[in-house]
This record gives structure tokens, C-alpha cells and sequence, in this order.
């Protein structure tokens, strides 16, 4: 047993350090610190400086023009530029249609796409939830029908992230109403421009068009689109929701947030003292904390085994509730610390460059907002209800 | 012991509910909210004409109701329906004091919705503390002349008044010294902005600002009973409106348990979800009777009142949480957005903590006033 | 709306008090406040000491004897003798099988088994539950079958409490196993003495020997001793289990709990101060005091209605579960307070009259006995579980 | 960075495993609670031929272990067995705090279990001040003169020598000042009595008591930091011990779940039960965590150390009481039982809580510690 990093992990660590203090630029860490709204241009800018050093794409072996980072070293990787409020990597492209183009997408498939995610040419955003689905995803409905050499696809898709900001979509369809639900349904790429397509954006608790709904209304979309073989689509969308699980603890996150939750503490008046000094609002942070330290170290340890080549399996599920639990305190606390000022919401105040002046503390609405915006954690990617249930079958044998 | 409502407060909260029904639409509520003032004008006429806002005084004041459970009747209305008209700023607060301390003349507008009075009485740096007053008031020639900063002043836009709190003696944090001042808004300088769960408030610059003599309410220096009398009211009104919005979070909830389906079957049949909605339940019926208690004791001996002020105002922080964060999770994706009447009722009761105390601030508090 | 009591119910109150400051024994008093072990004797005592005011029976009319109260009023009693420090009333006679026999007894069995009751003649225990049938009653495996005159009664019964001090018990047979579980059920009334009956205790966390399993092999039971008619037991089961719930809340208890705990961290040093200034325990004792004062109202609130003769339906099961969860907390908190000397175990000196002392303060060891003893309060009369699917199913209807 | 144990760990974890499980019967324990000495003479010569006492001591100090993570391993290992043999009283407390003072002739007799020494530190009036000693030492002609007494010295009657601390100079809770000495029990006065969980303990009375010079261990007024650093290592056993417990609590339970029956199918089956069952692994896993950030920063430098030990141990009280109270209600009647397997591992692990600090005195314990 040795809780610490090995020399060359110290090493890699320092290398990361080093690439953002050289790199990131100060104008987007003060953006992602300060709780502002991130424009389109700002990702793929920060997307093409990670790009450049090979570092876009850690979990994609070198000969696509990944990092090929092993698990301790993208866990390493997200620690250093999360605390340094580096913009989040964008994961459609990255982190989910990557890997699966790489194992199931054909030759021309790879020349083509790959790099165009690797240079930022194509910005893609995920069509797998429909509106009352849920969790349940392979209740796909949107059909798509072959027509010679297109797929004639109709249907609405939902919850798509940032797809406002997308050109190019990739889509479970339902090509067979035979067999299990499971088995008609098949894995498709689609041009964002193509006629029939609208896209409508969902405004969220916290007054963001994060996400959005995409209807396809006869939409002809080309048969060599269409990722591995029809029908076996569930197979690459599973292959895909296990790749979307890096980071599901969000370790650096809940870091970032503690540290941003002790500073706010600090500053704010409460009576004769700091809140920070108050004992019940202490005890709730430092409890958070203890929760962190010991989440942190569960973290570590599956990365550990899965850097040793075990596949993680039930344990993400652990982790992801856990995970979530303390994120979720750590925004509810924080909204709690900013007091009468998590009130006033104006919305402008978050555009960069824009010349209107936060109400009260420029960290109060940004409190807020994060604390309405993360109740998603405990609902996308599999729901906490979802990942028991898992935990339940999968470990306890229940 | 008796937990019915008169004949008089049932037919006030069924008049006021249909009414609410009628009335309070997602699209009336968006434009209120989109509205310069951040009001319905509507609603507030059909309120006041309804004799809802008569129901928050005394016969004596000139209003037909006035105890704390008409308040907890007419604010749990409000609340069920979501609405954010300022009731509780112009009526329980504004108007209670100015009833309190003897300027009745202003209460029959008041009741009748024609003068609205905001009330400008939290400043930057005071957070949750009643006596919080950094705000000076120095006497000159021919009145007096103010120093100071107020912060989010609800309903600002809307008034026509404005009741400020200003130190006429004393330190900051003192009770004493404490005095009200009635203001027209026409002149002031100030920033409203929108708020989470509806309505505009505003920051209210009041430096130099100069008033006549008689822009004094009550005596110099003497407001703090009334004030925090007024505030024990202000978090029965609040709690009771909070238990609305439970309510219909909760049936919001629940409907969507029973239609709601997946993987085969509605949602609500997943035994883990029945019970920790039972568990909300549970909570909600907890909310009800923490409304009751305070309701109950509001004219009872200040140490009495203000431990159930403490005591009530805790318990729907707590509960309010649970019933936001478990309402949301279990509507799932939907229950995020803010199209769906479910988010703008959330994001209201998680507000209510923002207000007059928040949940560790009464904890401390029932401490304090339980070792007394 | 009137939150107080009436001038009619503090006048009552009133009378309560004043008996309890004239006839309860100090001596009983003291062991009930200082957690010591109650004999059978000293139940005896007390139940006497009622009878002869009329107040033992409080649930019963006047005409068999009771104290017919209502509601309210009954509140009122059992607020009074709990803070009083009375020991219980001994539930099993007078509260679940008076109110059955006489509603479905016969003339000869009211005649001759609720005067015995009230003068102590008999003490009654439960015989309900099975081995392996936890809350699920209706499957009842003792059997009872008819053979002329008498039934011959085989099985196994659990759970039952104070059994080692009872004569006679009341059963659950199963004499049918034709229709659904709960259609071959009948109510059998059976003198301990029979032979073919064992009792043996069952020793619980707090090392007592609070209930017992009672054996049935080839028990001869007269037929008269049926209750109602046979086969139809589960509607006098539900009915008894109905009676069971009065002071379901225990507002009494929790008010008596929390005294004690207040007076223990007022006692108990932790560092320079004591435990009651300690701000972290303080609160949890707060918070768990604002949690009672709202359940004692929602509480009053239920008995006014059932006083206006509304049944009481799935609210009861609210109240079984608030109140269980603030009586278990207050026993969690009290166990806390006591510190180190929660460890030692000296069974001895819970026995009136035993020169044994203590180790540590004389409050250290009920606390930990409570505390394992009342885990039972989430268990019994209806698990919190199955007490939340009635509410699931009665208010929410889901 | 390296979560496997060491081939040597693995053996001892495997061998003492497989040893506990093929010894320790409830017979073994009920009786080893009711003997005399509330210990098993055969259990603790087994564990000591085993060489798992010299597991707790460094090659140096004439053990073959001695870090963290052979503490850690052979306390859940125990821990899982339910055993209460004062292998953490005599091993990581009396014996580390020996073998770091310079009494290394002692230790080999420890490591053989032939020599049993009790620690006698805590008094009725310390709570969990680990700096508590009100117990004075007075230098006399011919060596010390103890004043006080001396509360829960576990397994007293089952030891032939006591390490005591006394003050030898400062205030009842000045960190200077303390030192140890070590009694032989022949002669003390004392009373025992059985404990919650198992075992038994001593309210020693050492009033007037001398002792020679030579009794001394370690300088005089110097054993704080030794106290300090032996009371983490204790932390750390009782903390993976509480980690065994958990384990076995869970196997229990898991199992109870999926074989027992109610309204026609296995409990397991339902999932409000199934929910739950996750959160307690869940917390379980974190329990895990917390050991192994523990005994990985024993010997580290003394803030990081120390912070390690209020959040391992919080963490620990608060899954503790978690496991225990969802295993018995998931249980039933049943985990009421004292016969029942449950009943002792409950009352064990929820003993846990009451040594070394509990969960509140901790956190604020963390709070201090992280602003220092």
C-alpha cells in the first residue's frame, strides 16, 4: 500500500502544471472561476491550445492523436486543470463518439471524423434520451427508415447539451420493431444543416438554454452514416455510456468547490464573526470535506485497478452517487453562505464584457445558479435511483 | 383546542383559492415577471378588491382579520398558487408597522391597494440581523437627513412608498435607537433588478437623502418592538406561504408519480420512490403544524413568540429543502426546466430560506432563546 | 383555530396532576426515572392504584368499568403519567384485548375476562406474531384444530412481550387454510397454564429479557374460549392492531426523553464547558426539540379530529414514524451524551434494592440500554416501512 | 501509488482470517465474556503464537511489522471476527507506547503475550481529552506517590502489569507535565466490571499508591508526544476494526436479505430495501477509504497526521451508526436478538463511538485543526 504517486506520475503531474501556467489563459480561468458564461469561441479555443500539445484527447491512443493517458494519469490530468478553472473539455466529440468511431466505426469513418474532433472542425452533440424515456434509454422511438441509399429519420430527441452550439449529432434510432427493445435500434451520424432538422432550446432552473430538443421531420441522412451494423446500435451506446463515466466522481470539481465555498465563507458577515467561524456552518463544511477526503481515496483506489487493467464495474456506480452527494452539499452550502444575495438573478451580469455590475457579491448568483444547475448530476448519466438499483443487483447480489 | 377555521376564514380561503385558480396563469406570472415594475397590476387590484389584503389587519386597524392564522390561511394560498405579488412587504410589514405606530390614516389605502408601501429595512452587510441598522438618520432644520445603503428592497418598483430604517442613536447592532421613515419613491435613487422566483427588488441608494419632520413614524428611536413583532409575522406569513408551495409541489409530484412511466410501469410504483414521498409527506404535515404553532403564538409573550418564530422558520428550511431537491429528482430531467410549473414553484420555496433567517440562523437562535 | 386546551381539558389536567402528586408511589416513580428494572409486582401496584380511581381502563366505557375518555383527554393522561415518571400501563390487557371482547366478545366472555382484567386477576400477553413472519400477520402457521369441545392448538408464537409474567394469552390460530391468508384466522383465547405451553425469553440488545417465544404442542383449549366466530379473526386482529396505535406518537415519552437529555448535557463536562454549551450538540438537541414541538401539535391535531369522531387513518402511520424517529433520535443523542461510560454493563444494579453501584453516573447505562431497546420502536406494531407503503398507498395513492 | 497489499500483509491477512474463522464460535465469545477475566486465555495464546501481537511492532522494536497498514489489516481482521481480545490496549497502546519510550525489554514479553499490560489513562471527569490527566505523581525518598483514579482501563482484570499516566508537574489539561508509569496489578485496588460489546473493565482507585523509581517510563513529564502519536495508531486499529465489524454486518444482512421471506418473496427483493442497502455500502466503501488515508499518514508530519485522525474517526462514528441502525431494521425483531449474530456486532461497533473521541468531538476537532 502507498497513497502516493509514484516519480513519474509527480512528473506528469508537474508537466500539466507547468503546460497551464504557460498556457491557460487568464481570461477564460477567470471566467470558469468567477461562475460566467462560456461562449462557443471560448471552448474551442481553449479545445485548440490543449490540442496543440496533445492533450485534447487523453483518453485516445497516439496513432488517432490522443494522449494516451492511463487512468491515474487523466485522473492526474483533470485534477490540475479543474483546480486551475481550466474550461471542462468538451466530452462529445472527445470522450464519447471518439472511443466508439475508434472500436466500431469503419476506416473512412476514422479518416474522416477523428481529426475533424481532434481540430475542432465538427462540434458534436448527443441524440440518446427522448422525451419521456428517462432513464430507460433504449425505449428509442425516432425511426429511421431506409430508403436506397439515405435513412429516412423522424422523431424528437432531448436533453442534447449545448447542442445549439452543434453542427454534427450522433443518434440512437430505431431501425427494427422486432425482438427487445434492446435489439432494433441502431447508431447513426447526422449533419446538424440537413433540411427537417429544428432545434429548440430547454431554459433550465437556472435560467441557461443548456440543453436542448432536436425534432427530425423527414430527415434524409446518408446510409454510410450509419456507425458498425444496424440494429446493433445498443451494443455501441453502451460501449459509449461506460466511456462517459470517466470522471464521474468529480473529485477536482468538489475540490474547486470546497476551496470556492471556504473563501465565500470567509468573506461573508455573519453578526460579530465570519460565517466560517459560525460552528454549525463549520461542522457542515468540514464534514463535506471529511466525505471528500474519503471519496477522493475510493476514487484512487478504482483508478488504481483500472490503471492495472480491471474493468470497473458496479464501483462507478458508488462513486457516482458519492460523488454527486458532495458536489450537491457543496453547491447547497454555498448557496446557503451568500445569503439574502442568492435573491437578485441578472442573467447579464455573466456576459463577459458586458458593463452590468453583479448585485451584492460578484460569487452570490453564481451560487445560485450552480446550486439549481447541479441538481442534474443526480439525474443525467443514469440516475441515482438507477445506479442503486445497479449496486443493488450487480454488487449485493440482491 | 380547536384546529378548525372559522366560518368566515373557510370562506376567505376557498373565495381566495378559486380566485387564485381563476386567475394565475403560467403566461399572468411570466409577464408580471417581464413587467418594469416585475408585478401583475392585475392581480394586485383583484387581491385588494377581494378584501385580501383587509384580511392582514385588525377591525381595529380598519381591517377585518389580522391574526396570525389569517395570515397563515392567506398566505398559504399564495403560496399554492406561486404567486409573488408583494402581500407580505406592503401588507404584513409596511402596513403592519405603520398600523403599529399609529399612522392609520395610510392603512385604509393600504387595505384598499391604492398607496403601496415597500419596505427598505436590510442593508449589504447586515444579512439575517433584525437590528442590523448601519443606516443614519441625522435631525436638521426642518427634518432629517439620511446615510446609508439598503438592499433588496422587494417590490420597490411597484411602490409608491417606501418605509426605510434609519439609526437615530446608538451602534450599529443596537436595538434601541432604531427609527421608520416614510419616503415617496418619486426622487430616490435606486437599482431593481429581477429576483429567483419572481418579482424585481431594488438596491436603494439613500445617501443624502433629505425628509421633512413628519417623514418620521412612531417615536425616534423606538421602532425595534414593533419591528420585530412585525418580523415575527413577516416569518409566519413567509412559512405559511412556503407550506403553499409544498402543497403544490407535492401534487405536482405525486401526479407525475401516477402517470409517469418507465421501464413498463409509472414511476410511482417503484416501492423506493413511494417511500421517500411518504417521507416528504411526513415532512409537508410537519411544515403544517410548525405554521400552526408560530400562527398560534404570534400575540403571546415575546420569549414564547419569538422561540416558535425560531423553531418554525428552521423546520421549513429544512423541510423546504427536502421537498425542492426531492421533487426535482424525481420528476427527473423535466423537473429542471423552467418551463414546467414545477421550477418556478422550486426555485420560490428555495428562496424562502434567503429571507428573515435562514435555517442555522434560527438554530442558533431557538439555542439562544431557549437558554433564556 | 385554538391551539389551547380547553377550560374542561385543563380542568382534567388538573385532576391528573393532582392524583399523580397524591397516590404514585415515589418509589415507583424514582425507578422509572432512573431507568431501573420494573418486577411484575410493581406494574401490579399501579394498575391498582388506577382501577380504585377509575382510570385504569381510560379507553373503556363506563359500563365495563373504564374511564371512557375521550380522546383528548386520554392524550392529556398519558401526557401527565409520562412526565410524571408512572410506569406504563401494561397495554396488552386493557388496550388491545378489552376493546376486542367487547365489541366481538360474548355476554359470558365480557362478563367474566373484563372485571379480571381490571382487578389484576389476570395479566394478558399478545400472541400475534410467528417465527419468519415479521410484519406480514396474516400468515399465520399456528394451527388450530377442532376436536369436539376444544381446539388442539400447534405452533409456535414470537415476540411476545412480558410474556414470562403473563397467565393468559390471546391468539392468532389458523383454522382454515381454505381462501386467502387472512380468511382462516381465528381469535383464541388461551389459559397459560394448559399444558403443552413453554415459554422461552428471548434476551434483546439491552440484555433483558423483554419477550419470549411461547410453544403450543397439542394444547387443549375449551372451544368456548373462541372470540367472535371462527375463521373470522383477522377482522378482530385489525381492529385490536387499530387500538394498539393510541399514543402512537409517544409525545410523552419524547418529552420525558429530552428533559432527561437536557439534564445529562447540562451535567456532563466536555472540556471547559459542558456538553449542553457544546454549539454542535446543541443543536442536534435543538433541532430534534423543534421536531417535537411540531409532531406534538400534528399530533393534537389528529386527536382533535378522532375526539369530532373522524377515524383516524394512514395519519397515524405519520405519527408512528415522526415519532419514532424523535424518540430514537433523543435515545441516540442521550447514548452520545454519556461518553465513555455508555460501555460499562452492570446489569445488576438496575434491581431495586441491590447494593450494586453504578459505574460512572447513574444516568450511563439506561442511555445505552434505551438506545438498543428502542430500535424495537421502528420495528414493532408495524415496521416504518410498512407504515411508509400505507402512506404510499392510503393519502398518496401511488 | 499503490492500493495492493504486500505479499507478507496478504499472508498474515490471509493466515489470521482463516484462524479467527476456524476459532472464534459464540461459545468462545459467551464464555470468554463471562470468564473471570471477560478474556480467552486460549484465544489470546493463539493470537500470540500466530506472531499477530508482533505484527503491531517494527523489525526494530522486535516486531515484523509495526506500519499503518499491518495495524490496519489485523484490526479489521479482528474486527470481522467480533473478538474482543485487548490486543489495541496491551499491542498498539501500552506496547507502542513502551517500545517508542525505551522500554524495549518489555516488548519481547508483550510480543509473546506472556506479559499482558493494561493502560490506564482515562479518568471519570476526562471525557475524551486526551490530555486530561488529573491523576498527580509526587517524587517521595524512595520514588512516586500516585493521587487518583482512573476510569474504564479495559481489561484490567485480564492483565499483569497497568501503564499508567500521572502528572508529574502543570495543569489538569496541560499537554507537558505527563508521565507514565509502569504497576504490576498485584495489589491495586479496583472493580470490574463486564462491557457492552464484550470484554471486561476496571475503575481503578490509585489513591496513595507508591511506587518505585523505577517505575518511571520514559522522562518525566515528557510523554506527550508519544501519547499523542500511540492514541492516532489507536484511532487507526479501532477505526479498521469498526471497518471488520462493518463487513461482517453486512455479509449478515446481505444475506438475511436474500434468503428471508415476507409477503411471498425475499425481502431483498424489495427496493426501498435494495436503495438503502446501496447507501450502507456505499458509506462502507467511504469507512474503507477513511482507514486507509489514516494508517497511510501515521507517520507523517503531526498537523496532517492528526487531521487524518478526527476524519477518519467522525467518518467511522457516522457509518457506524448508520450500519447498525439500517442492519437491525432491515433485519427486524430478529437483529434485536442477543442470540443472533447481529446483536454483539452492533453493540460493538456502536461502542466504537464512545472511545478515542466521537463523531462531534472530532469534527470540531478537524475544524480546529484545519484553520491552524
Amino acid at each position: 500500500m502507498d497513497l502516493n504517486y509514484t516519480d513519474e506520475q509527480k512528473a506528469f503531474r508537474a508537466e500539466v502544471r507547468a503546460f497551464l501556467e504557460d498556457k491557460l489563459p487568464k481570461r477564460l480561468s477567470d471566467k470558469v472561476a468567477g461562475g460566467k458564461r462560456l461562449t462557443k469561441a471560448d471552448y474551442e479555443e481553449w479545445h485548440a491550445i490543449l490540442n496543440e500539445r496533445g492533450w485534447l484527447a487523453g483518453n485516445w491512443p497516439k496513432e488517432f492523436g490522443g494522449g494516451a493517458l492511463d487512468a491515474v494519469q487523466r485522473h492526474i490530468f483533470e485534477e490540475e486543470t479543474t483546480s486551475a478553472h481550466a474550461p471542462r473539455i468538451v466530452p462529445f466529440g472527445i470522450a464519447m463518439l471518439g472511443p466508439v468511431l475508434q472500436k466500431f466505426g469503419n476506416d473512412a469513418q476514422k479518416a474522416h471524423y477523428l481529426p475533424r474532433i481532434l481540430n475542432g472542425d465538427d462540434w458534436w452533440c448527443q441524440g440518446y434520451s427522448e422525451p419521456g424515456a428517462g432513464s430507460d434509454l433504449a425505449s428509442v422511438k425516432t425511426s429511421a427508415v431506409r430508403e436506397g441509399e439515405h435513412y429516412i429519420v423522424n422523431g424528437q430527441k432531448t436533453w442534447t447539451t449545448l447542442g445549439q452550439y452543434a453542427n454534427m449529432i450522433f443518434c440512437l434510432v430505431r431501425t427494427s420493431k422486432a425482438g427487445k427493445p434492446q435489439e432494433g435500434i441502431s447508431f447513426l451520424l447526422i449533419d446538424m444543416d440537413t433540411p427537417g432538422i429544428t432545434v429548440r432550446p430547454i431554459v433550465l432552473l437556472d435560467g441557461e438554454p443548456e440543453v436542448n430538443e432536436v425534432f427530425f421531420d423527414n430527415v434524409k441522412v446518408p446510409a454510410e452514416n450509419l456507425v458498425g451494423e444496424e440494429n446493433k446500435g445498443w451494443t455501441y451506446a453502451k460501449f459509449l455510456l461506460t466511456h462517459e463515466r470517466t470522471n464521474i466522481a468529480g473529485v477536482g470539481f468538489a475540490r474547486a468547490g470546497l476551496a470556492s465555498l471556504k473563501r465565500i465563507a470567509g468573506l461573508e458577515k455573519d453578526g460579530d464573526r465570519t460565517l466560517i467561524q459560525n460552528p454549525l456552518f463549520a461542522a457542515k463544511m468540514a464534514q463535506v470535506e471529511i466525505d471528500l477526503m474519503a471519496m477522493a481515496t475510493t476514487n484512487l483506489r478504482i483508478l488504481a485497478a483500472a490503471a492495472a487493467g480491471q474493468a470497473p464495474g458496479a464501483e462507478s456506480s458508488m462513486l457516482k452517487i458519492k460523488g454527486t452527494q458532495i458536489r450537491q452539499e457543496i453547491n447547497a452550502l454555498t448557496r446557503q453562505a451568500v445569503g439574502p444575495y442568492a435573491m437578485p438573478f441578472v442573467s447579464e451580469a455573466l456576459d463577459e464584457g458586458s458593463n452590468v455590475e453583479p448585485v451584492g457579491p460578484d460569487y452570490a448568483m453564481p451560487a445560485t445558479q450552480a446550486y439549481f444547475n447541479n441538481r442534474k448530476l443526480s439525474i443525467y448519466g443514469g440516475s441515482s435511483e438507477v445506479q442503486r438499483t445497479i449496486i443493488s443487483k450487480a454488487i449485493l447480489e440482491l | 383546542m380547536n384546529f378548525d377555521l372559522t366560518d368566515e376564514r373557510q370562506m376567505l380561503q376557498d373565495g381566495l383559492r378559486r380566485y387564485l385558480r381563476e386567475t394565475v396563469t403560467p403566461d399572468l406570472l411570466a409577464s408580471a415577471t417581464e413587467s418594469e415594475t416585475g408585478q401583475s397590476e392585475d392581480l394586485w387590484t383583484g387581491l385588494a378588491k377581494m378584501g385580501v389584503i383587509g384580511a392582514l389587519f385588525t377591525e381595529d386597524q380598519g381591517g377585518f382579520g389580522g391574526a396570525g392564522f389569517d395570515l397563515a390561511l392567506t398566505f398559504e394560498e399564495l403560496g399554492r398558487a406561486g404567486v409573488f405579488e408583494p402581500l407580505l412587504e406592503m401588507g404584513v410589514l409596511s402596513g403592519g408597522l405603520l398600523a403599529e405606530l399609529g399612522a392609520a390614516d395610510l392603512v385604509e389605502e393600504i387595505i384598499a391597494g391604492s398607496t403601496r408601501v415597500a419596505f427598505a429595512h436590510g442593508e449589504p452587510a447586515g444579512r439575517y440581523e433584525l437590528s442590523h441598522v448601519a443606516t443614519t438618520a441625522t435631525a436638521t432644520a426642518d427634518g432629517w437627513t439620511l446615510h446609508g445603503r439598503k438592499s433588496i428592497v422587494m417590490a420597490l418598483p411597484f411602490a409608491s412608498h417606501v418605509l426605510v430604517s434609519a439609526r437615530t442613536s446608538g451602534d450599529v447592532r443596537d436595538t434601541s435607537g432604531i427609527s421608520l421613515f416614510l419616503l415617496p419613491v418619486e426622487g430616490l435613487s435606486f437599482r431593481d433588478y429581477p429576483l429567483n422566483g419572481g418579482g424585481r427588488a431594488a438596491e436603494l441608494d439613500l445617501e443624502g437623502v433629505s425628509v421633512p419632520k413628519d417623514a418620521l413614524i412612531g417615536h425616534e428611536g423606538g421602532a425595534w418592538d414593533a419591528l420585530e413583532h412585525s418580523n415575527a409575522r413577516a416569518v409566519a406569513a413567509i412559512s405559511a406561504e412556503a407550506l403553499g408551495l409544498m402543497e403544490s409541489i407535492r401534487a405536482l409530484t405525486t401526479e407525475y408519480l401516477q402517470t409517469r412511466k418507465q421501464f413498463g410501469k409509472p414511476i410511482g410504483k417503484f416501492q423506493a420512490l413511494q417511500h421517500r414521498m411518504a417521507d416528504v409527506l411526513i415532512e409537508i404535515e410537519q411544515a403544517r403544524s410548525a405554521v400552526i404553532n408560530l400562527a398560534g403564538h404570534l400575540e403571546g409573550d415575546r420569549v414564547t413568540r419569538e422561540r416558535h418564530v425560531s423553531a418554525t422558520k428552521n423546520l421549513i428550511g429544512r423541510v423546504g429543502r427536502l421537498v425542492v431537491e426531492e421533487s426535482i429528482q424525481m420528476h427527473g430531467g423535466i423537473g429542471m426546466t423552467e418551463e414546467y410549473a414545477l421550477g418556478h414553484l422550486a426555485k420560490r420555496l428555495t428562496m424562502v430560506d434567503h429571507r428573515f433567517g435562514d435555517t442555522d440562523y434560527h438554530l442558533e437562535r431557538f439555542i439562544r432563546l431557549s437558554a433564556a
